[in-house]
């Protein structure tokens, strides 16, 4: 009918289209040549696929891999969040960045920093350990299965944390105390109550976990040979680099199969939602106040702390010291530390070019990203089934394809005619914006959820447009949710390393770009302190902003009076 | 990879002793004012040639640094955008360089009208068919932990003594296509037996030669297999325990010029090839120990054989004799 | 107040509905009537109470006047003009409808301050934005209304219901509407300050002079506001009446039980006249006012009110009466309710204590307090 | 049901406060009392209902009982054993002081059926889990209990509220704990679910015999179900008795006026002697029952129910009589509700209408049912 097309919603619609069309369109350019010869459809790449060396253990390598450290990931996440979210072991800021503090340190950074920490002889930890408990190697080995899903883990946990955080604060608080006056202790309260009530979120999270999971490159790149893994996203990139040309058919292929987990996963989180077995219930009335661990609570602080420490600590610790020796030093010798790399790293003009060019993308990517999933969400929200599922489908699943695969489709398709972006900063906004959507819109779908619809009609009823209500009502009932999902866009962009191999050149040169030259040189020292100025450079955009996005949702002002 | 940049050099003019068409060259050049070019060759290195370049004509010279696999997919899908952000590549010599020729990415040098060209660059540096030369190679050799006795090693089958069992990091062959021709030279030289037998002396696998040379450092192993002197040397001037052993017989990596057929600065890449085949250029260019200049054969190992003499064992044989799939 | 908000000089209905119906698809796929083909209107400064169960369709019906809900058929105007008609394609959003409405969860918006709240109307309706001086007398205006001047600058979480409540209602107050529509917009507060609300809420209308459509479930607030009544069930109204016509004289058993306590006797109609009526019960012949749709020889109830009937230990005089016995006798503040049983019908029965301790009692009811109904 | 859930055989009481005492630390940082120094007990198989306005500490009160809330000082004790006793560093969690509880919003759990919902006391509670038939036969029982035994396999959110509620009180039933908690259980749904539930709730504490402690702002269902009320006022108990005793003799001018509606007359005490006293109000001498803390010579007020009043045209005989005008009369159902304007103040007084409709009339309260209290 006439008044269902609202300027709003054509613009809201011509934006979801513009940006499945900026997924999709670069794809189709990588994609559908390998697949068409002269015209016609070839499925050869599907037959060298079957035919790959060790296809059955790739797939049961990586399966386990990201499997493992998805679950892992879920329920670290959640019992984070749910201790930060609802019982009395919060301790403040402390608490709500815990999650994310790792997270800071660029993937290929992190798994160095647990490679040196890690190592069987020589890491740092190990001889640590080894005062205690003597021996020549060991005790850990992060070049192993355990290990791999370890460092993982906790690139996958901020998300778990995120979604699950919001989720939990949808729910009634009196279902959990309930279970305890019912006679179950805390924990039991959690596996039996807490995380069930959750489950839209926990498929939500489940999500993300196998997109980003199939995602990550540097960490199984760098840990995975050693411990004998053979893992997917590094066999694709290797099928795209080894020879020339790269055999693109076939890494998509492989691709094909982590389309279809995840696939499988959207679809059945979708049954979840729509499932009234989660429907919230009553509410009316609820206080959120948080649980009392009683004597459970000084251990789970414990925990929490020691999964800081054990996190972000010690990786970054491991960096700084790679950075003062110089290079990765069995013994550590004190008296030799110095400062070189670290002036290098400050002096170097490309380094502080790069910085400055991460930081700006990764401010300017999050917020349009982010605004972007909004206008998508909640138009999506409203909107049909089948045209919401389409629209997320279409913005959802080419970034599971390799970025690397992407970014050469982003050449193609803005570095020439008619658009002549090459070597700007402007196709890298494209591309990190198209690639991290999924992370964007699952962050803004939480939050999307989080604001009553009476809050939107009642703005209707006022005399407010779409728009108007958008603008003045949705989007800052939203923010708490957005900023969180912000914070998580801005770090990964800043440091992202897959997309700017590509896409970054002599004049949009951004970190991830240096630190890949600087790893490829062997130059540990300064990649150690790159990292940790990239880290304390996000961390203190970050910082604030959680602590701002955490003190608006933690107001009664954010609390929806239902 | 990263990126660097040189400032214009002030004052630099075309030099006195230079021919007509040099001349002409140096000053169409210079109207361009400008060079950017993407280099396999380490940072430190393409910051050297770039500056003595620009302190020489004037052109301001910007360059990005890439692995060799990044340089090819970079500069192909560039160049089939039909907007070649780079003036010319100089990178690995592998079956990437003829294809882009065939797609006509790149000129062949000899018709790009170098003044001078071959000049008295050594012929069997000369790649016509490929319409380029060998400017570099970069010989692979044997990176050792001093403290663990692996200055000891001389060559290649030092390394299946069994007290080094478990004391070898292997540079993971499967990451680039470079290591090819280097584990058909091993062939060549001992027989695919060597394989076997060094599989069977349980070798670690890194995923690069960089972290490789970095855990040799820390003490992890004794040996890295095969090593690259650059950042051997690098280590070791930071103090590490660290030296590089080069065998007799070795190949590496030869990095070529390559010319982007629609580049926007044509005349600064053509006279920036004519410097790196120039005897000063090149000098430049290979200044640092691990880098061979076709120039000067004090330089090269004794017996360097060419990547295009060294076929014959497929990727995938090397691969599981050594037993990494 | 009356200078500055202008109220619309009507004398049309100022909402009419004709033939309003809405499905709504189950989780299971199986189609819901929410509403079920609703016409009614409503007159300038009337209060028409939507009275009726939990999920009988008041919300719907509201949100489809409202345009929040797109109706499956039928006609909505608003101050004479259509503002949905799917003959001619015609629905008018919510933001072109020119009325108010107040929440049941107040929906007040937590990031905004109390005057923001309140001049959101104000700055949001098309055509002529008023200046900033303006807007503020108003908003002031409609604060001083409610009670709460000294509140502007306080956000909404960090208030108490009732004064969230005074906001929201300020907030539909403020553009002068012509019409208002209320979605239980008392149910969330304690029965004192409801009670207080209700009555301020009265005033109010008496004093603006808007008309209004009222949800709610509470027979006590319907009665008290309530210019009309529209009994709701399953989506159709039952009857549509001034409160004492729906509480005295209600037009079937479901409405005599909705509104009220009602007590029932089943029996057999025995004859009609007028608007008297005779019905054999188990226990006798009871006599009352004859209800419609009554017919001799079927099946009929006599329905009384626990206020209406008398407890005595001596037999009464008068036609309706019978004997019972006590089961519980319970103190509820204003009366004592006595839950009696009498010849095998429970019953509930109001009265001052007076009437002494007694188990076996006689109970009696006037004919003008009986009320005669079809089963 | 009596054989299967073993009762505690309690003499003490079931549950004993001493002195309970519970701040919060506002968002502006200032502290506030929620409850300040509560001492009460409960007896075995007694219903104490807390009664008060929202923000008076109910809700406070009740978690603190429960062990959700930590108390700042004070003692709790639950079936003669102590389990909050800061003195002793005793603090029981909720997991193992053996209560139920029942909770405002139901805090049914969506993702668990009816069934499971229901058993999941019986498998939580520490020492013994029962055998998965003992489990489905107590279960069972529960849910016939509250009536609604073929919902067993359904899920709450396919539940209406009513069902929902029972399932509620299913759980908190199972356990067959001696003591149960309720927030506000029935203040979510439908008056005329509410009166039901209400009556059944009554029905079943009779039969089971379990000591309740109930919170509410509805002074009706206070009055219906509580063997004694707890009038509570800004975190402290202000009267507790019975309900008759609260609504007709309040101790309070607050509890009469949170107890039902209360007129008041603001005079001086003349004379206080035995349990009457008079007082001079603007329009003359008042005599009336004398509450607690009266002294001659002090501000008094009388207080009176509208329902004690009587109207009339005439003058009527009796000592306390003033004249009044009729402002608004509202049909209210059950009665007439009329505000009043009697010498300057305001009144409310139902009657049934027998009065007529003259404006000026005469207002007259026996003596018994005027209550005279301190100002
Ligand atoms: N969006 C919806 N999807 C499916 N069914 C719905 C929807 N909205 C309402 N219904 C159903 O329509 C019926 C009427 O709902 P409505 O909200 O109008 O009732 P109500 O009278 O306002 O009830 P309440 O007093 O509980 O607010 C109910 O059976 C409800 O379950
Ligand atoms: N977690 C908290 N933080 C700060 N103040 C609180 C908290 N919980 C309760 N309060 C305050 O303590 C007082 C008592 O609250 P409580 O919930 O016990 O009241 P109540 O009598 O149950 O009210 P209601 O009828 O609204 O449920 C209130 O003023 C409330 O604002
Ligand atoms: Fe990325
Ligand atoms: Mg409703
Ligand atoms: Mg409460």
């Amino acid at each position: 009918m006439i008044r269902r097309l609202t300027p709003f919603q054509v613009a809201g619609t011509l934006l979801a289209l513009a940006l499945g069309a900026l997924a999709v369109y670069p794809l189709a350019l990588v994609v559908a040549r390998p697949f068409v010869t002269g015209g016609r459809l070839d499925l050869a790449p599907i037959r060298d696929t079957l035919a790959q060396a060790g296809l059955g253990t790739l797939l049961w390598h990586t399966a386990v891999v990201v499997g493992g450290s998805g679950l892992a990931a879920m329920v670290i996440g959640s019992a984070l969040a749910w201790a930060n979210e609802r019982t009395d072991a919060r301790m403040g800021l402390l608490t709500d960045v815990v999650p994310l503090v790792p997270f800071l340190l660029p993937p290929i950074a992190g798994a160095i920093g647990w490679s040196l920490l890690g190592s069987e002889r020589s890491g740092y930890l190990n001889q640590l350990l080894r005062l205690g408990l003597g021996g020549t190697q060991g005790p850990i080995d992060v070049h192993s299965w355990y290990g791999l899903i370890f460092v993982y883990t906790i690139y996958q946990v901020p998300y778990v944390f995120m979604i699950v955080s919001a989720g939990l604060r949808n729910t009634d608080a009196a279902m959990e105390e309930q279970s305890r006056v019912s006679g179950a202790g805390p924990l039991r309260t959690l596996r039996r109550i807490s995380l069930p009530a959750v489950r839209p979120s926990l498929g939500a999270a489940g999500l993300l976990m196998v997109w980003t999971g199939f995602g990550l490159f540097s960490i199984p790149a760098i840990l995975a040979p050693q411990a004998g893994l053979d893992i997917l996203s590094v066999r694709v990139v290797q099928l795209l680099s080894f020879t020339y040309p790269p055999e693109t058919g076939v890494a998509v292929s492989l691709n094909l199969v982590v389309m279809l987990v995840v696939t499988l996963v959207w679809y059945a989180q979708t049954r979840l939602l729509r499932s009234t077995r989660t429907a919230g219930l009553g509410g009316r009335g609820a206080r959120a106040r948080p649980l009392r661990l009683g004597r459970w609570r000084g251990p789970v602080r414990g925990l929490i702390v020691a999964y800081l420490a054990l996190t972000s600590v010690l990786p970054l610790g491991a960096l700084v010291l790679v950075s003062l020796t110089g290079f990765w030093s069995g013994t550590v010798d004190w008296t030799r530390l110095n400062l070189d790399a670290v002036v290098r790293t400050l002096t170097d003009t490309a380094t502080q070019e790069a910085l400055v060019n991460s930081l700006l993308l990764g401010v300017v990517c999050a917020t349009i990203g982010v605004l972007a999933a909004a206008v998508v969400s909640v138009l999506v929200r409203r909107s049909g089934r089948a045209t919401g599922m389409l629209v997320d489908a279409a913005i959802k699943f080419p970034p599971t394809l390799s970025h690397l695969v992407i970014a050469v489709g982003f050449v193609l398709a803005f570095s020439g005619a008619p658009f002549h972006l090459g070597g700007t900063l402007w196709i890298l906004v494209l591309a990190y914006v198209s690639l991290h959507m999924p992370q964007a819109t699952t962050a803004s779908d939480a939050a999307a959820g989080q604001v009553a619809p009476e809050l939107t009609d009642a703005s209707r009823i006022s005399g407010a447009g779409q728009a108007r209500t958008f603008r003045r009502i949705t989007l800052p009932l939203m923010a708490p949710g957005l900023l969180a999902g912000w914070a998580l866009l801005f770090v990964t962009i800043a440091g992202d390393i897959s997309a700017s191999a590509i896409l970054a050149g002599t004049d949009n040169e951004v970190v991830g770009f240096r630190i890949l030259e600087v790893f490829a040189n062997g130059d540990y020292a300064m990649l150690g302190a790159i990292s940790v100025l990239l880290t304390l450079a996000t961390s203190l955009v970050v910082l604030p902003v959680t602590w701002y996005a955490r003190r608006r949702g933690a107001s009664p002002l954010s609390r929806t009076q239902l | 990879a990263g990126c660097g940049s040189s400032g214009t050099g002030g004052g630099a003019s075309v030099p006195a002793d230079a021919s007509p068409a040099l001349r002409t060259l140096i000053e169409a050049a210079q109207k361009e004012g400008e060079l950017v070019w993407y280099s396999v060759p380490a940072e430190n290195i393409a910051k050297a040639v770039s500056d003595d370049f620009t302190a020489k004509y004037g052109i301001k010279v910007k360059f990005i640094r890439l692995t060799s696999s990044d340089l090819a997919q970079r500069f192909a899908a560039e160049a089939e955008s039909g907007r070649p952000a780079a003036d010319l590549f100089v990178g690995s010599y592998t079956p990437f360089v003829p294809e882009a020729l065939g797609k006509g990415w790149t000129v062949k040098l000899a018709e790009a009208n170098i003044p001078d060209f071959p000049g008295g660059f050594p012929d069997k540096y000369l790649l016509p068919d490929a319409g380029t030369a060998v400017v570099q190679v970069q010989p692979t050799g044997i990176a050792v932990n001093t403290q663990q006795g692996g200055d000891t090693i001389k060559d290649w089958q030092d390394i299946l003594d069994p007290k080094w069992k478990g004391k070898i990091i292997l540079v993971d062959p499967r990451t680039s296509a470079a290591y090819t021709p280097f584990w058909n030279l091993i062939v060549k030289e001992y027989g695919e037996e060597y394989l076997t037998r060094l599989k069977a002396q349980q070798p670690v696998v890194a995923s690069g030669a960089a972290p490789a040379t970095q855990q040799l450092a820390a003490g992890e192993a004794a040996i890295v297999m095969p090593g690259v002197q650059s950042i051997a040397d690098d280590l070791k001037g930071k103090g590490a325990p660290v030296g590089f052993v080069q065998p007799p017989a070795s190949t590496g990596p030869e990095i070529v010029p390559g010319l982007a057929a629609k580049a926007a600065h044509p005349n600064a890449a053509r006279l920036f090839v004519h410097y790196l085949m120039s005897a000063e250029g090149n000098r430049k260019l290979n200044a640092v120990p691990g880098s061979g200049s076709p120039l000067d054969p004090a330089t090269l190992p004794a017996r360097y054989t060419f990547n295009r003499e060294l076929s014959g064992t497929p990727a995938e044989r090397i691969t599981s004799l050594l037993g990494l799939t | 107040m009356q200078e500055t908000i202008p109220r619309r000089a009507t004398t049309t209905s100022v909402v009419r509905l004709d033939g309003v119906r809405k499905h709504f698809r189950r989780a299971d796929r199986t189609l819901a009537a929410a509403v079920d083909g609703v016409s009614l209107e409503v007159a300038p400064a009337e209060i028409l109470v939507l009275l009726g169960p939990s999920g009988c369709g008041k919300t719907t019906l509201l949100r489809s006047i409202a345009g929040l809900e797109r109706p499956d058929a039928g006609l909505v105007e608003i101050g004479g003009r259509a503002v949905f008609d799917p003959a001619r394609g015609l629905d008018v959003p919510p933001e072109r409808r020119g009325l108010s409405m107040m929440f049941q969860s107040y929906a007040l918006w937590p990031h905004m301050s109390v005057f923001d709240n309140v001049a959101y109307p104000l700055l949001s309706r098309r055509g002529g934005r008023p200046g900033r001086d303006e807007v503020a007398a108003r908003v002031g205006e409609a604060l001083e209304l409610v009670g709460i001047p000294e509140l502007a600058r306080q956000h909404p979480g960090e208030m108490s219901g009732g004064q969230q409540q005074r906001v929201a209602l300020a907030r539909a107050l403020v553009a002068g509407d012509g019409l208002i529509l209320f979605d239980e917009p008392l149910s969330n507060v304690d029965a004192k300050v409801r009670e207080r609300l209700r009555v301020e809420l009265l005033a109010m209308q008496r004093r603006l002079g808007f008309a209004a459509v009222y949800v709610t479930h509470d027979q006590t607030e319907a009665m008290e506001l309530a210019s009309r009544i529209a009994v709701m069930r399953e989506g159709r109204v039952e009857q549509l009446a001034p409160p004492r016509e729906i509480y005295d004289r209600p037009a079937t058993r479901y409405v005599a039980g909705f509104v009220g306590i009602a007590n029932e006797i089943p029996g057999e109609v025995v004859e009609v006249s007028g608007d008297r009526a005779v019905l054999r019960a188990p226990f006798g012949a009871l006599t009352g006012v004859a209800g419609p749709g009554l017919r001799p020889g079927a099946a009929g109830v006599a329905v009384w009110r626990p206020e209406h009937g008398r407890m005595s230990e001596g037999e009464p005089d008068g036609a309706n009466r019978w004997r019972a016995r006590r089961r519980i006798s319970m103190f509820a503040g204003p009366h004592l309710e006595h839950h009696l049983d009498g010849e095998g019908l429970a019953c509930r029965l109001w009265s001052d204590g007076s009437e002494g301790e007694a188990e076996e009692v006689w109970v009696s009811v006037t004919p003008e307090r009986l009320r005669m109904l079809p089963a």
